[in-house]
């Protein structure tokens, strides 16, 4: 028997908000990233859920695509974040708000 | 995760359950909204999908389907993800590099 | 080549002239001042032959459009209007340019003065010369942007700067008005063809909006409940950009602050030229406003109650540049209650608004010249320090009493004996009682009348302050040179003689602009769409003491001036030490107003008047500014959001992206 | 197929290329050349796609489409990457790492330009992530400055999440329509449109774009981003990565989406109001001129978001125009404060606020030509006859009154008025405040860049016919399916 696409869909969803909440809370920037990496998951779930439930195969292209970028961008980030430590010596994120209002 | 001194009072708990939860109360609830909006989306939806399960169990291989795509209609994207990846590795190479003399 | 053909250089000229002084102009001797004079004199050729062609051929008229871009041109158009406009702006253009030599020989940025008096000539000719709405709008802008910068000529100077902001913004408002009155307008000629607009067709320009006047009318509008028809909102709106620009009460608050630039571009700008531009645009679209009769009732009343709040002002000024600039917002007042009531005398309304205005023009730059004058060689424009300057500068003083009668408008009734701006404000006067006479309403009649004692009043106050008596304290001075007392001289034979000898002519004339020229306009056609007649034509025989009235009030205004200021029946000096715990309590900008308050009927009216109009005065500016407070503490509490940490930032996108998920279906499910 | 259809691209990937060995074997004193280089090939793509106006082709089995519309924003990005590589040649002058920057600048744009003529949503997320992730790096190229790396660290969060939102939309599209093809989406639009998902899914790709298009609240970014990253990078983040979002947004809500259409105008008109009110009020007391920048930025973008609502082709042809005309006018702003952000820096290493408006003080005594720019584009910014913006905000207003949306023109027009304050704010301190400080004498780099706007700005203010039908032709493009 098949497992219904919701649930698959229900599940992307769950780790998307996790991803969301993990962001809007967390301090340290490498959590931060590793979240941003869960709603990027998220999407891939529900990109390959797709692909295979269409028939098609491009979603799971895609997903390949994504993670190549998604690698890229972790790679950006944790370079910005090290140089954020090399000068401040913290990569708490609360305490770098220089730039406001 | 509680505190460190829990008194197992139900007045302790419920104090440390506020503390958790307080700074992090916000995050939660935006959270859960957007997971509503999302899940009741998703489970108002008729996805569409294949009306059986494909096929051929055994040999579920998508690697040539796969790479014929990202070779004829995905080209533009893999040659672009090229790019990425190379001005990926110089903005990271060039964030994380300390000082240069 | 007929001179016609060289229109398009009139405004022109005077824009190579502002790139050449830009450029050149510091290592010239005076700044450069040769080249836009040059220029200047030249367009004023080219104007006044173009004139006098139009004068001796009533049918002609001058009208050349190009394609610009899409549905809009640009072109020039020169009627009736447009050329007395033309000859008058550039003849006192160029005179104010010659006495800037000499004015602004001792600044420190002759050049940069040159270049910006150039660009504001230029830009105010095109607006003059423009054929089309945008084109005007355009020009209109510009000659903000001159003002603001000349107003802003000594910068050093923070009132100067501010001054310029006020302008700049206050102006600003009226300019918003026009343009959503121009929008307005394109959207229903957009409509009328149909949103196909044939080929070779410029729908904003004015020929183009006259003839479909009607189509106009017939659009409605609700607002609040009330149908009003598209004619009269655009011609509202149109009045808008007006009241901005001609100071008319409530936006007349920039104006006397604009006083802080240099006293040449007071005379040029805020007197003679820029701020009659509201006149203009609303004589260039009189059409529409003869269609769209409540707006030409509101013309009347603002206009009316302009010219007698702003002279209440005037009298109690002491700075002989301030009262000038009410007195100039009180005339345009006159010129505006002079539109408005061609709602009974038609077409007639331009001739004599405009007769006015070019009279105004002559007696106000030169009123302002004398002052400048004064100031330069005094360098103080406090009248409470001057006194007697008449001995020193008896040429100065001269001019200033002829400009003086002139705007007081001396002469004698029944006759052609009298200053310019006796045939101008009295033909404004006694149509104003005909307006009465036919509606019914004498309130503009009456105001009218009062604001020209009260004008009479306070210029002759600023005459016997300035030039007549003993010095009051000691300063030096001397005549000016000779290129600031020739154009003194030129201007007070025109303030003093103009008026005389081409009252009929002039009137005739003008008033031929939209009956001769152009398109050919019924004005009584125009009124029935706007539900009403005009009053019929033919000479009315207004009572011997209403042909009187002006003349009388005028010489009881110069007598009360004599007797306060002249023959000092009341010893200001004393008073105001004796007093001066009463006027502690009083409001500042009387404090040593003191003279007033034996004559104890006229105190109550006469300061009950004036603290009315500088309370509403105060209330503007205060509403102005407060507008602009409230924006900036909005500004200051929103920023908040802003905390710069970005986990909140990030919070807002996603609270964002959940509420307005859910804003969306609210919205399409309230729809 | 006809290669010649890339050579725009081809011809940066290859510059790109370039710079960046070049750079390897040069010593930090002569990196200079790179600049000319770089600028040299951007000028070489921007003439490859002037010449090919008008061409219409769809590649690669129809994953990019060349035409008007694209064709328009190439042009505005290519022209906004010329002005930042010219006045990149300045910026970088002495630093050691000049090959990165240029490269960098080059590779976003490549990205902005297949964002422009992606036909597939595959193309244009990745394209969109290559614009993003390389001025990421970008923002934070003043690796000492902390302010620089904070803007970067905030944009690059912020743009993670919103790739992350873009690419949950996406999937959901791509669920319920089986394909990522821009044209076969809009054919298969049944389940989207029977189902509560289609408005998540548009408000999903609305924050994804929305980012880059900076409207509120997905813009929270961006005042602390221009305001950290160097001027002359955040005259193309503002100019240039801005317009990407615009352009993708076209593409994919008016092309793909339109039978959601009552979902997502109602959207954008929620968002135009919002966004260009706070951009407007909020910029009133700004004191650092980048900041004032960003934030009217915001409210520039909140006019382009009305083209979205008012959906007529003149109101998509006066948004695309303003486009055009945004990025001459805020690239020359940016690059103007970059003019006074090195003469500032040049006489006081150490200034922490080096855009603070107080160093706009008599800068029309101490640079003229700056200053005169600078007025203009402010001036333009704030809609005054004669330049560009007053062209494109009168077509874009006139036509949202035309269109029956009287009370939106009315918001915007309200707000163009209050803007004036603060860009008046700006011309005071140039021409009206004193100053004690010296004349300085103007960068070549910059002023050549500032002059190049300039023009454009004028041009398009004076000569406007050929740009207005030119807009329209790109929005025919959307409207007609198929093209022309």
């Amino acid at each position: 028997m098949m497992i219904p696409i919701v649930f698959y869909l229900a599940l992307a969803a769950i780790i998307f908000s996790i991803g969301l909440y993990g962001l809007m809370t967390q301090r340290s920037g490498i959590r931060i990233l590793m979240c941003v990496e869960l709603m990027l998951n998220a999407a891939h779930i529900n990109l390959v859920a797709f692909s295979s439930y269409n028939g098609d195969l491009t979603g799971q292209v895609f997903t390949l695509f994504s993670i190549a970028l998604a690698a890229a961008e972790a790679a950006i980030g944790f370079a910005i974040l090290m140089s954020l430590y090399r000068m401040k010596d913290t990569i708490n994120l609360d305490s770098i708000n220089i730039l406001r209002w | 995760m509680l505190n460190k001194e829990v008194s197992f009072t139900l007045m302790g708990v419920i104090t440390s359950v506020y503390n958790y939860l307080k700074p992090r109360i916000l995050g939660m609830m935006v959270a859960f909204l957007f997971l509503a909006v999302i899940l009741v989306a998703v489970f108002s939806t008729a996805w569409p999908s294949l009306d059986q399960i494909p096929q051929n169990l055994e040999d579920q291989s998508n690697i040539q389907g796969i790479g014929v795509l990202i070779f004829t209609e995905f080209v533009v994207p893999f040659e672009i993800l090229a790019i990425v990846l190379l001005s990926a590795l110089m903005g990271a190479i060039y964030m994380a590099k300390g000082d240069d003399k | 080549m007929a001179v016609e053909d060289l229109a398009f250089l009139i405004p022109l000229l005077p824009a190579l002239a502002f790139v050449l002084t830009f450029f050149l102009g510091k290592k010239l001797p005076t700044g450069g001042a040769i080249i836009p004079i040059a220029a200047i004199s030249l367009s004023f050729l080219i104007s006044i032959s173009i004139t006098l062609k139009l004068l001796a051929n009533p049918e002609m008229v001058i009208h050349q459009s190009y394609n610009w871009f899409a549905m809009f041109n640009i072109g020039i158009l020169v009627d009736p209007l447009a050329a007395v406009m033309l000859s008058m702006v550039t003849f006192v253009s160029l005179l104010i340019h010659i006495y800037s030599v000499g004015y602004m020989s001792h600044d420190k940025a002759p050049s940069r003065y040159f270049a910006e008096t150039a660009l504001f000539t230029a830009s105010m000719l095109g607006l003059i010369l423009s054929d089309n709405i945008l084109q005007l709008f355009i020009c209109w802008e510009l000659v903000g942007v001159c003002s603001y910068l000349l107003i802003g000529f000594w910068y050093e100077k923070p009132s100067a700067a501010s001054a310029a902001k006020k302008a700049f913004l206050t102006t600003r408002i009226g300019d918003v008005m026009f343009l959503a009155g121009i929008v307005i307008l394109f959207s229903d000629l957009f409509k009328i063809f149909n949103g196909t607009i044939p080929e070779g067709v410029y729908i904003l320009r004015f020929d183009e909006i006259f003839t479909h006047i009607p189509e106009i009318a017939a659009m409605n509008a609700n607002i609040l409940g009330m149908e009003v028809s598209h004619i009269t909102l655009i011609t509202l709106l149109f009045f808008g950009g007006a009241v901005g620009k001609s100071g008319q009460f409530p936006l007349h608050v920039w104006l006397p602050d604009a006083m802080e630039g240099p006293t040449t571009v007071s005379a040029l700008i805020h007197a003679a030229t820029m701020v009659t531009a509201g006149v203009y645009l609303v004589a260039r679209t009189f059409p529409m406003f003869i269609a769209a009769p409540d707006s030409l009732m509101i013309v009347t009343y603002v206009g009316a109650f302009t010219a007698i709040f702003a002279a209440t002002m005037g009298i109690v000024m002491n700075d002989l540049k301030r009262v000038l600039a009410y007195s100039t917002i009180s005339q345009l007042g006159y010129m505006m209650l002079g539109l408005g009531i061609g709602a009974v005398i038609g077409a007639e309304a331009i001739g004599i608004s405009l007769f006015h205005l070019v009279n105004h023009a002559f007696f106000k730059a030169l009123l302002f010249l004398c002052a400048g004058s004064v100031i330069h060689a005094v360098g103080t424009h406090d009248m409470r320090q001057l006194g007697g300057v008449a001995k020193v500068m008896p040429l100065t003083a001269a001019t200033m009493l002829a400009a003086s009668l002139a705007l007081a408008g001396i002469g004698i009734p029944g006759t052609s004996i009298g200053t310019s701006g006796f045939f101008s404000k009295d033909a404004i006067i006694e149509n104003a009682y005909l307006f009465g006479e036919t509606t019914g309403t004498w309130i503009p009649y009456v105001l009218a009348i009062v604001a020209a004692l009260l004008t009479s009043l306070y210029i002759f106050r600023l005459l016997f302050m300035t030039f007549y008596g003993k010095p009051r304290t000691n300063y030096g001075g001397h005549e000016s040179p000779a290129s600031m007392t020739v154009p003194l001289t030129i201007l007070a034979v025109f303030a003093l003689f103009f008026g005389g000898l081409t009252s009929k002519v002039f009137n005739e004339f003008v008033s031929g602009t939209f009956v001769n020229n152009f398109v050919n306009m019924d004005i009584n056609e125009l009124a029935t769409i706007g539900g009403y007649h005009l009053a019929s034509h033919g000479h009315h025989h207004e009572p011997t003491l209403i042909l009187w009235m002006p003349m009388i009030v005028a010489l009881a205004g110069l007598l009360i001036a004599f007797l306060i200021y002249g023959l000092k029946v009341v010893n200001m000096d004393s008073l105001v030490s004796r007093n001066n715990a009463i006027y502690k309590l009083l409001y500042n900008r009387y404090y040593q107003n003191a003279v007033f308050t034996n004559f104890f009927s006229v105190k109550v009216i006469y300061e009950g008047l004036a603290f009315a109009g500088s309370f509403i005065d105060r209330g503007f500016d205060w509403l102005v500014k407060w507008t602009g407070e409230i924006m900036l503490e909005a500004g200051e509490s929103l920023r908040q959001f802003q905390t710069g940490a970005v986990q909140n930032y990030a919070t807002a996108v996603i609270i964002g992206v959940s509420l307005l998920v859910i804003l969306v279906k609210v919205v399409m499910e309230v729809l | 197929m006809d290669l010649m259809l890339f050579a725009p691209e081809i011809t940066l990937v290859l510059t790109g290329l370039a710079v960046l060995l070049i750079g390897l074997f040069l010593p930090t004193g002569s990196k200079n050349i790179l600049g000319y280089l770089a600028s040299l090939g951007i000028l070489i793509a921007l003439l490859f796609t002037v010449s090919s106006l008008g061409t219409q082709a769809t590649a690669f089995y129809g994953t990019v489409s060349i035409d008007a519309l694209s064709q328009f924003f190439k042009i505005v990005f290519l022209v906004v990457a010329l002005l930042f590589a010219i006045s990149g040649i300045k910026y970088t002058e002495g630093n050691s790492h000049t090959e990165e920057f240029f490269t960098l600048g080059i590779f976003a744009t490549i990205g902005m330009m297949f964002v422009a003529s992606a036909n597939d949503l595959v193309v244009l997320f990745v394209a969109f992530e290559l614009a993003s992730l390389a001025t990421y790096a970008l923002a934070g190229f003043e690796k000492k400055n902390p302010r620089s790396l904070e803007a970067a660290m905030k944009y690059f969060i912020i743009g993670s999440l919103s790739a992350a939102l873009l690419l949950f939309g996406i999937s959901y599209i791509y669920g319920a329509t089986g394909t990522t093809s821009i044209p076969a989406i809009a054919a298969n639009m049944d389940v989207l449109v029977s189902s509560p998902m289609g408005l998540v899914a548009v408000v999903l790709l609305i924050a994804g774009f929305g980012f880059k298009i900076a409207l509120v609240p997905f813009h929270m970014w961006a005042p602390d981003t221009y305001q950290g990253a160097p001027s002359v990078v955040s005259a193309l983040l503002a100019a240039g990565s801005k317009k990407m979002g615009i352009v993708a947004a076209f593409k994919v809500f008016i092309v793909a989406l339109i039978a959601l259409q009552a979902e997502w105008q109602i959207a954008f008109a929620i968002l135009a109001v919002i966004t260009m009110t706070y951009g407007n009020i909020v910029a009133l007391n700004q004191t650092s001129v980048k900041r004032m920048l960003a934030y009217s930025s915001l409210a520039q973008a909140g006019y382009i978001s009305m083209a979205f609502v008012v959906l007529t082709p003149m109101a998509l042809g006066g948004g695309i125009l303003y486009a055009l005309s945004h990025g001459f006018m805020k690239a020359g702003a940016f690059i103007a404060t970059a003019a006074v952000v090195y003469m500032v820096l040049s006489e006081n290493k150490d200034s922490t606020d080096p855009d603070h408006i107080d160093n706009f003080r008599g800068l029309g005594k101490r640079m003229p030509v700056t200053a005169l720019s600078m007025t203009i584009f402010v001036f333009a910014l704030a809609g005054i006859p004669l330049t560009a913006g007053y062209i494109s905000k009168f077509v874009l207003f006139s036509s949202t009154i035309q269109a029956g949306f009287v009370w939106l023109a009315v918001i915007a027009i309200l707000n163009s008025a209050i803007s004036l304050y603060y860009y008046a704010k700006v011309v005071k301190y140039m021409y009206f405040l004193p100053t004690n400080s010296e004349k300085i004498s103007e960068p070549l780099p910059y002023t050549i860049a500032l002059i190049i706007a300039v023009i454009g700005v004028l041009v398009i203010g004076f000569w406007s016919e050929p740009f207005i039908y030119w807009s329209m032709e790109a929005a025919k493009v959307l409207l007609i399916p198929g093209g022309i």
